[in-house]
């Protein structure tokens, strides 16, 4: 990664003019207008129209290509031109940039507050590619789908922008004063009628802010609201040691893990880690650990899980118990004996509650009990018990303080501003949560209060729910367009630096904040001098450690301190013991969505079509429930029924999951949009909101009382029908050997040798091409005991290769163009089924059928061995993908790409071409990464190194399950996995001879349970 | 000075004989013309076999040659590429085109064969000045011989004597005469 | 006369078919000979710049390296095009007040660029790397021609895939040594073969012809 | 023309019905064949025609979409990404090998019965392969590359693939188009000049003329003209194989479990004569009608183009028998369950209206009565063209629809482009056929008038080769 120390951080400028954005203007103004004009727009003086917009909106579609400073340019197949094209060089070129070449910048993106350290890929200001910074603790290098995705929304034309205040559009500089004037008002009472509504957040510079306001309105209130809301958890912590600590686990220490109700590789903040810490132990042998995991919904989690036991919310706690007595009597953990009450007989988990309990106990100290933020404190207190008594904490599990600046995040702080507002104690509320109108829990009817507050400011980046009811309307500003900080869960901090100036007229929360306090400064300077005196520095010394924060991504030793937490039994045991659950009639479980979370990323084609990790669907959620209680309540997959809970109802289409719980129902949250209203700007385009008119909208039937899940739900069905959108086919193997998958105790004895069948050299009439004399053999690897389907690289995959999202009814037509897809298996019994799940892209066939099929060599095969496709010689006879087993190529049916907006073209990664209408595409092992690297090593005249080409979707995993390199060097990683006894091809019988391998799966059942 | 006689005959049989005793007289430059092909006619013309079937095998091998050295040169030799793992050069999978442009080749000459043998396109000739050669394509069967002017009349008498009906004379000015 | 067709109507319809068959062959052909013809390729068409910028007279007169200018031609895909600033390190000193220099004065006052035009251009699916090319011997000559006799630049080489194929297929005759790159006027002395063998070893040069090399 | 009631049946039993009707003169051959040209515009030929351009126009429509939106304006998808076009490629292709069958095949083996029908069945072939040659064109994704498809010197320094299929193919119809074509026009000439010579107005004889290239019926031409003619016969006989053995090889040659089958080319080529003969059926039954000419084409002939299908039939039976006895005997799994998936997947009301159509009814045929009541036959030999079509929409659709990656299977569903392209090339067939009938003679004069000659020679007892058969060319020694 080329080194950020040289990137240069201009002070702000002191003409008045300039300093009224002075954060993105001031670091960035002069490379970003020479980008603007750099693409040869047509020459508009700046004052015809307003900068932010103007500019860019009338940047020609050839333009941008010209921002690559004259290099051959990227789009478009069939070019024909007029004759010279503008070829527009900068006035000044920034010292850091070299036109053609990219850079990679390290910032942070934060998500519930919880930061994520990044390296975002900029091609002359562009950032076209976001990968995790291998320097930050929660990335590990590993990045997710939700922090990928924030780079589409950075680019979206239908961002909310502008200023409004009472219907009149504002420009900052009156804003400005009209939001001091409004903060003045508030002095009188000190603030008494003053209310902030805030997401999480752990940056110290809003926290700074934060305590600034308060010295200023001592009796202002700051609430804290996450639809995701982890309080259950603090709020165990907090019985179990009498203060909110923030556990940590330590997945690579544990041999045997527990989790409870709890997504550690799915949707827990701290999947990525958590992935790789646990997958690091993931091999055949002795050491192979186990998972055990206790959950209603089928995840990612519980699909990986050694042993998967469904059961409704409300009985995890029963089965916690049980687990506590079995340890209490059967293994001499009498500290546990007030905690512990056995399951009622005929209870099916009786076997495993004993199997589970006896496992913990023999790997104590190497061993953990995770809970899940679904379940009550009580079941938390009771997880931190265990991990006492089995003496995990300290070993592989320890405790911090929050870095939250609030550890309450859910209904209860939301529910007391609620009655603040309804009994017209609030004058002016500054929201900068996310969407509380639609996220709120559905008893407080928080969308109408809203309407009752005489100054409601909302900052959003989308015109939302709660955009239509505030009438200070402001455009938020995109992480990527400002500066700021943020800390990760263990708390080390990040400096968030801006890639380029905003694209539009927005506004950030800190300049929000700081101009209430009638600050003026620009939030550049706030971070620096917040920075300078946290770190006691001053002048060069400074300017030195702070380049080198922004260049490695991390300020270093920021990271809370371990604390020793003791347990306080008898709190718990009361906890325990008085926890009462919701129970009686179905019981329905609010979860967040893989794709668009808790509906945050609604607006995102990319998630909105990235297929559900089990259920692949996609552009829709679905009422989940499993196979028997659809038998029983007689519906079937897209039948439309009634939900009632509680005098509320909604409408919800079923899916049927193999592996549910039975007698419950699982509500995946944030669809049903109904109200998002496209940026009212001149597009060329519109921007149809994506979210309308799909899925239902579970927050309808959700109360702050019963935030997590809630019994006496009542089915009934419609009669009326839905249709989803599936990505994958079919979900059985149809017993074919496609993903291979042995116990750790079957696989020496048994698998090594059935393997066998499925791997060598197969019989052929002509000697095949040896590759073995060429320097380079690029081939990939991919593990199955490791991948876990997060679907981290498909996203990587489409962000990389250009790759175009076609819509839910294109999806319905079996059109979808990932060119990186995750098949899932299940196995077993439709109400417990193996799951498993296996990446498959173009695999390379060294003999590949799609090439002698195609009648213009469109696609062919390299001197090294890759198959090519040539996306400008093909002519679309479609015969390649008629022939390719594999079934990974992709066809543009459509000109899917239409005509783009000059900010969509501005993410597109310039070193691959864009594909018109009625061509193929696939997987090209990312060539386009391996001959940069090529150029750049021969023009230094030294061979590629291993791990210097790494294909994105291997970047991006957390489980390091994809290896890529070159199979020739014999200690590369790839080749070691190829030579593994555990590797096989795909279809080897076909004698295609591919070139990615897979390594069978190994899971490691407790012998007790099998 | 060359002159057309035509003579119309009632049956094949007729027009053949006459058409022999007119060669034995010395007479060469004869044409026997009638709506279907008349069993004996070449042999009572005395005209050698057509040539097509040599031009259609020469035609057909030069296709074949043309399909196998473009495939070589293009595939094999100019541009050689990894296709799937096969040899550049696959002779099986050259065959079909081989044929394909073997036949073509062949049938194009044979065609284009029969055209400037037979002198195509020739939409005048002077047999169509006489107004009853029209039944020569529906059931008329004629005779015509090629003579100097001054041997035109004498040429009526032979033919007449030779069993023919009717009889015209189309002289270089294309004047049709009937004596 | 009571023929269909006159005798003059033989003639006449064999021209007409002869002529027929003609128009039928030539059209392909026309079209093929065509695309290799400088108008096919936009060869020798001397591009006039908003800025009568002479690369004669840099080049030749001031005797100013190519890599002034075009400063990431040896480590980066493109060459750069200079920025107004490179001109007005000079032209701020020489020639300041020159009519000629107004365009380029105004782009550094106004910050606005100046819009150059490109004579060089490929598909945009093609990718050119400067850096590798010059790194690896291939002089600014060997595809840009005699810039340093161009009053205004004109595209020499036809550009043609099959063109780069000729190159990359034998690279030896176009290369050069390292401190060549950039001499316009540089011819081996001596054996010419000899030398490209040389240098091919020297460079260690391996020009592929898989499609991904160019295409991706 | 003299029709004498005991001429309608000849007198030998397995052959009862006679060749020709009545033994007319020349001149009555010669009207009796162009009067349909000659005579008046009717109202039932007018609408057709009419109800073709409806059709021809739905076709212009379908294709400018096509064009204009791409491929994603069918139904294709992945993994089906070929359906309806290539079904209906190789459906037209196979239409056309009836009419080189019997003007070629049946003359090298000297079927008389061959005559009166071939000009008839050439005619179909052209337009069937027009018709066909249109869709490789149309399922490109990118049509205006078509020319990649050539082995040109381009400036790319690029050549085509020559190990695809596709690229036989673009050499295989080009060729089968271009020989078909100059065998019709050969034959068509002799009677070109009969329309010059006999035709009332001077601007018909004049066009006619013209495309008689001056034909005088002269000895010298002959000679060329027979040799010519037989010849051309002679290649067109291999090329026929040749073609759909290639366009079987489109499937052969791949690896997806329904089409890597060594028994495609026999097979394709059966079904190919199978339809083909059907279609001529469908065009002749309604065609002998409106022109009157039941006279030369006979029951017999109809009831020996019955007995073909029958026989082809059986043929193709036995190809289906096979291919599911290897799916199931080579005990490759995948292949197994492509087959048993045709009869027991999505698809299966397809597979068994195949079945029936192809297998069950043709066997009706084994019955004179049945297969000489021209109803019957007709509305039989519809149903094999339907057949025909669903058996290469089984092999294409539903081997593609689920293949090796069981989450990759999927469905298609054609869209109103891909019924409007379908719809639209039958039409446009069937319009260019009626322009036909109404152009040009559709059964071959001059060789009638041969036709009637050996008759008689026959009936004077001389034997056939009393009078020479047009393979018979060279002249006996005198």
């Amino acid at each position: 990664m080329p080194s950020m120390s040289d990137r240069p951080s201009l002070p702000a400028p002191s003409d008045g003019d300039r300093s009224e954005r002075p954060d993105s203007r001031a670091a960035l103004p002069k490379l970003w207008r020479n980008l603007t004009e750099l693409a040869g727009a047509p020459s508009i003086s700046p004052e015809e129209i307003p900068p932010e917009v103007g500019e860019l909106v009338h940047l020609g579609r050839r333009g941008f290509l010209q921002v690559l400073g004259g290099s051959a340019a990227v789009m478009g197949l069939a070019a024909c031109r007029p004759p010279h094209e503008k070829l527009v060089p900068y006035v000044h070129q920034p010292v850091e940039v070299t036109p053609g070449t990219p850079q990679a910048y390290a910032t942070a993106v934060a998500i519930d507050g919880l930061a994520t350290g990044v390296l975002v890929t900029s091609y002359q200001g562009r950032p076209t590619k976001v990968e995790g910074n291998p320097a930050h603790p929660s990335s590990l290098g590993a990045i997710g789908t939700f922090e990928q995705a924030t780079l589409l929304d950075l680019y979206d034309p239908g961002r909310a922008r502008g200023r409004e205040v009472l219907g009149q559009p504002f420009a900052l500089r009156p804003f400005l004063v009209r939001a001091s004037e409004l903060a003045a008002s508030h002095d009188a009472d000190k603030g008494a009628r003053l209310r902030f509504l805030v997401g999480p957040s752990s940056s110290p510079l809003i926290g700074d802010l934060r305590r600034r306001l308060l010295e200023r309105f001592p009796r202002a209130r700051f609430r804290t609201w996450a639809p995701l809301s982890e309080d259950a958890r603090t709020e165990g912590s907090r019985v179990a040691f009498g203060q909110p600590l923030d556990p940590r686990l330590h997945l690579d220490k544990a041999s045997v893990v527990l989790a409870l109700d709890a997504d550690l590789f799915g949707t827990d903040p701290e999947a990525l880690r958590q992935s790789r810490e646990f997958t690091s132990r993931r091999n055949p042998g002795p050491d192979l650990n186990r998972l055990y995991v206790a959950e209603t919904t089928l995840t990612v989690t519980g699909g990986f899980a050694d042993h998967r036991f469904r059961m409704r919310p409300s009985e995890v706690l029963g089965f916690g118990q049980a687990i506590a007595a079995a340890l209490a009597e059967r293994h001499g953990l009498a500290q546990l004996r007030p905690l512990g009450h056995s399951l009622p007989a005929g209870s099916p988990h009786l076997r495993a509650a004993a199997a589970v309990a006896a496992d913990l106990a023999r790997s104590r100290g190497k061993c953990l009990v995770a809970v899940g933020p679904g379940q009550p404190p009580a079941v938390h207190a009771l997880g931190h018990a265990l991990n006492a008594a089995l003496g995990a904490d300290g070993a592989t599990i320890t405790y911090r303080q929050p870095v939250l600046h609030d550890t309450q995040t859910g209904p209860d702080g939301l529910r007391e501003l609620a009655a603040e507002i309804a009994a017209g104690q609030v004058d002016t509320l500054v929201c900068t949560a996310w969407n509380p109108a639609y996220s709120a829990p559905a008893d407080l009817d928080f969308g109408g209060l809203l309407r009752k507050v005489p100054h409601s400011i909302y900052l959003s980046t989308r015109q939302d729910e709660t955009w239509a009811r505030c009438n200070w309307k402001l455009g938020a500003t995109h992480p990527f367009e400002s500066w700021g900080d943020a800390r990760g869960r263990d708390g080390t901090a990040s400096i968030v630096q801006p890639l380029l100036a905003p694209l539009w007229e927005t506004t950030s929360e800190a300049e929000l904040l700081s101009a209430i306090l009638g600050e003026g400064r620009s939030t550049y300077d706030q971070v620096r001098d917040l920075w300078r005196s946290r770190a006691r520095l001053a002048g060069p010394a400074f300017e030195q450690a702070w380049s080198a924060w922004l260049a490695q991504g991390i300020v270093p030793a920021t990271a809370e301190p371990v604390v020793r937490a003791t347990p306080r039994w008898e709190a718990i045991a009361a906890a325990v013991g008085a926890v009462k659950l919701p129970t009686g009639g179905l019981e329905v479980r609010f979860a967040p969505d893989a794709k668009v979370l808790d509906g945050r990323f609604a607006e995102n084609a990319w998630m909105q079509e990235l297929p559900d990790p089990i259920t692949s669907l996609c552009w829709d959620n679905a009422a989940q429930v499993s196979p028997a209680t659809a038998g029983q309540l007689g519906i079937d997959n897209g039948a439309v029924v009634k939900l009632t809970c509680r005098d509320r109802s909604i409408e919800a289409p079923v899916w049927i999951v193999p592996g549910h719980a039975d007698g419950a129902v699982t509500l995946p949250l944030g669809y049903g949009r109904a109200t998002t209203v496209p940026q009212p700007v001149e597009l060329d385009n519109k921007p149809e909101p994506l979210a309308n008119g799909i899925g239902f909208d579970a927050y309808r039937l959700r109360r702050s009382t019963a935030f997590w899940f809630d019994a006496g739900l009542a089915v009934t069905a419609t009669g009326r029908r839905w249709t989803f959108a599936v990505q994958q086919g079919d979900f059985a193997q149809e017993g074919r050997p496609h993903a291979l998958s042995y116990t750790n105790g079957d696989w020496p004895k048994q698998g090594t040798h059935e393997v066998e069948e499925h791997r060598g050299p197969q019989p052929v009439i002509i000697e095949p091409v040896n590759y073995d004399k060429e320097a380079y053999k690029w081939g990939m690897a991919i593990d199955l005991s490791r991948c876990t389907g997060c679907s981290a690289c498909v996203i990587a995959c489409q962000e990389e290769n250009n790759i175009p999202v076609v819509g839910r009814e294109q999806v319905q037509r079996r059109r979808q163009m990932h060119w990186l897809r995750i098949d899932r298996y299940f196995s077993g019994t439709a109400e417990d089924p193996v799951t498993i799940s296996q990446p498959v892209a173009c695999v390379h066939c060294e003999s590949a059928p799609c090439e002698y099929v195609c009648p213009v060599n469109a696609t062919v095969h390299s001197d090294e061995g890759l198959n090519e496709m040539i996306y400008n010689r093909c002519v679309g006879t479609r015969y390649c993908s008629n022939n390719c087993p594999y079934k990974v190529r992709r066809f543009n049916f459509l000109d899917y790409r239409g005509e783009m907006e000059p900010t969509e073209k501005m993410l597109m990664n310039p070193d691959v071409t864009v594909r018109v209408r009625g061509v193929m595409e696939k997987c090209t092992y990312c060539v386009q990464r391996i001959e940069r690297s090529r150029i750049q090593a021969r023009v230094e005249g030294r061979p590629i190194r291993e791990g210097e080409v790494k294909s994105a979707c291997q970047q991006s995993c957390p489980t390091e399950a994809i290896a890529f390199g070159n199979l020739n060097d014999p200690t590369s990683r790839v080749a070691a996995l190829h030579r593994d006894e555990r590797r096989y091809d795909l279809l080897h019988d076909l004698g295609t001879r591919p070139r990615t391998a897979y390594l069978v799966r190994i899971t490691n059942p407790n012998p007790e349970l099998t | 000075m060359k002159t057309y006689v035509l003579a119309k005959f009632a049956d094949e049989g007729a027009v053949l004989s006459a058409a022999r005793a007119l060669r034995e007289g010395g007479h060469r430059a004869l044409d026997i013309h009638s709506p279907v092909p008349i069993h004996g006619a070449e042999e009572a013309l005395g005209l050698r076999p057509s040539k097509i079937p040599t031009l259609a095998l020469l035609a057909g091998l030069t296709g074949a040659a043309t399909a196998f050295l473009m495939q070589w040169w293009m595939v094999g030799f100019n541009y050689p590429i990894n296709v799937g793992n096969r040899p550049p050069l696959s002779l099986p999978a050259f065959i079909p085109i081989i044929f394909e442009l073997t036949v073509l080749f062949a049938a194009g000459a044979i065609f284009f064969g029969v055209m400037i043998l037979a002198g195509f396109p020739r939409t005048h000739h002077p047999v169509f000045e006489v107004e009853g050669f029209r039944s020569a394509s529906i059931d008329g069967i004629w005779l015509s011989a090629e003579v100097e002017s001054l041997d035109a009349h004498p040429m009526v008498d032979q033919l007449r004597t030779l069993g023919a009906g009717q009889v015209s004379i189309v002289p270089e000015d294309l004047q049709v005469v009937t004596p | 006369m009571s023929a269909l067709f006159k005798p003059s109507s033989n003639i006449l319809f064999r021209t007409v078919l002869f002529i027929g068959v003609v128009v039928v062959l030539a059209i392909p052909v026309t079209l093929m000979t065509w695309a290799r013809t400088p108008f096919g390729t936009n060869q020798f068409d001397p591009v006039t710049q908003p800025v009568q910028f002479d690369h004669r007279h840099h080049v030749v007169d001031d005797g100013i390296d190519c890599r002034y200018c075009h400063t990431s031609v040896d480590r980066s895909a493109s060459a750069g095009i200079p920025p107004t600033e490179l001109c007005l390190n000079c032209h701020s000193q020489i020639w300041n007040k020159s009519a000629l220099l107004d365009v380029v004065r105004q782009s550094g006052a106004t910050g606005q660029p100046i819009e150059w035009l490109r004579v060089h251009r490929l598909p945009d699916f093609v990718y050119f790397n400067h850096a590798i090319h010059v790194n690896k011997g291939v002089g600014c000559a060997s595809c840009h021609g005699r810039v340093d006799q161009m009053a205004a630049v004109q595209q020499v080489a036809p550009l043609t895939m099959n063109w780069c194929l000729d190159c990359h297929r034998n690279p030896a005759p176009h290369l050069r040594p390292p401190d060549q790159i950039t001499n316009l006027a540089w011819r081996p002395e001596g054996d010419a073969a000899a030398i490209g063998q040389e240098l091919m070893k020297r460079y260690d040069v391996h020009s592929r012809t898989s499609c991904t090399t160019c295409h991706r | 023309m003299s029709t004498a009631p005991n001429q309608l049946l000849a007198d030998d039993p397995l052959e009862p019905y006679p060749l020709m009707v009545g033994r007319p003169d020349d001149r009555t051959v010669t009207e009796d064949v162009l009067r349909p040209i000659w005579r008046p515009t009717r109202k039932g030929w007018l609408m057709l025609v009419g109800l073709g351009s409806v059709g021809v126009a739905l076709f212009g429509l379908a294709v400018t979409v096509t064009f204009a939106v791409g491929i994603g304006a069918w139904g294709n998808n992945i993994p089906v990404a070929w359906a309806f076009d290539i079904t209906n490629f190789v459906w037209w292709i196979g239409i056309g090998h009836a009419g080189t069958l019997i003007s070629a095949i049946l003359l090298l083996f000297q079927q008389r019965w061959r005559t009166s029908i071939n000009r008839m069945a050439e005619a179909m072939t052209l337009f069937a392969v027009m018709m066909a040659g249109a869709y490789p064109l149309l399922h490109l994704g990118r049509p205006q590359f078509f020319y990649w498809l050539f082995p040109y010197p381009s400036t790319l320094g690029l050549w085509p693939q020559f190990k695809s299929p596709l690229l036989w193919d673009v050499f295989a119809v080009s060729t089968y188009f271009t020989v078909s074509f100059l065998f019709w026009y050969l034959g068509l000439i002799p009677d070109l000049a009969s329309l010059r010579d006999a035709s009332k107005h001077r601007w018909q004889r004049m066009v006619y003329g013209i495309f008689a290239l001056g034909w005088r019926g002269s000895a010298h031409h002959w000679r060329h003209y027979r040799i010519a003619y037989l010849l051309l016969a002679g290649l067109a006989t291999p090329l026929v194989l040749s073609v759909h053995t290639i366009v079987s090889f489109d499937f052969a040659v791949s690896v997806l479990p329904g089409w890597h089958t060594t028994i495609f080319p026999p097979y394709f080529v059966a079904g190919a004569i199978f339809s083909g003969f059907a279609m001529v059926l469908t065009l002749m039954i309604p065609a002998r009608r409106y022109l009157g000419l039941e006279h030369f084409v006979t029951m017999r002939h109809l009831e020996n183009m019955a007995k073909v299908i029958l026989a082809t039939g059986l043929m193709v039976d036995y190809g289906y028998v096979m291919e599911n006895f290897f799916a199931w005997y080579g005990g490759n799994p995948y292949e197994a369950f492509a087959f048993w998936n045709r009869s027991h997947g999505p698809y299966a009301w397809a597979f068994f209206t195949q079945m029936t159509c192809n297998v069950l009814v043709p066997q009706l045929l084994w019955f004179r009565k049945l297969r000489t009541s021209v109803a019957v036959l007709w509305v039989i030999s519809i149903l094999v063209n339907v057949g025909m079509w669903l058996e290469r929409f089984n092999i294409i659709v539903v081997s593609l629809h689920r293949d090796f990656m069981p989450t990759m299977w999927g469905i298609y569903t054609p869209t109103w482009v891909d019924w409007s392209l379908f719809i639209g090339t039958i039409a446009t067939f069937g319009t260019l056929f009626l322009l036909f009938l109404r152009a040009v003679p559709a059964v071959s004069a001059s060789e009638v008038k041969e036709l009637r000659r050996q008759l008689d020679a026959e009936a004077a007892g001389g034997g056939t080769h009393a009078v020479p058969h047009l393979s018979q060319t060279r002249p006996e020694a005198s």
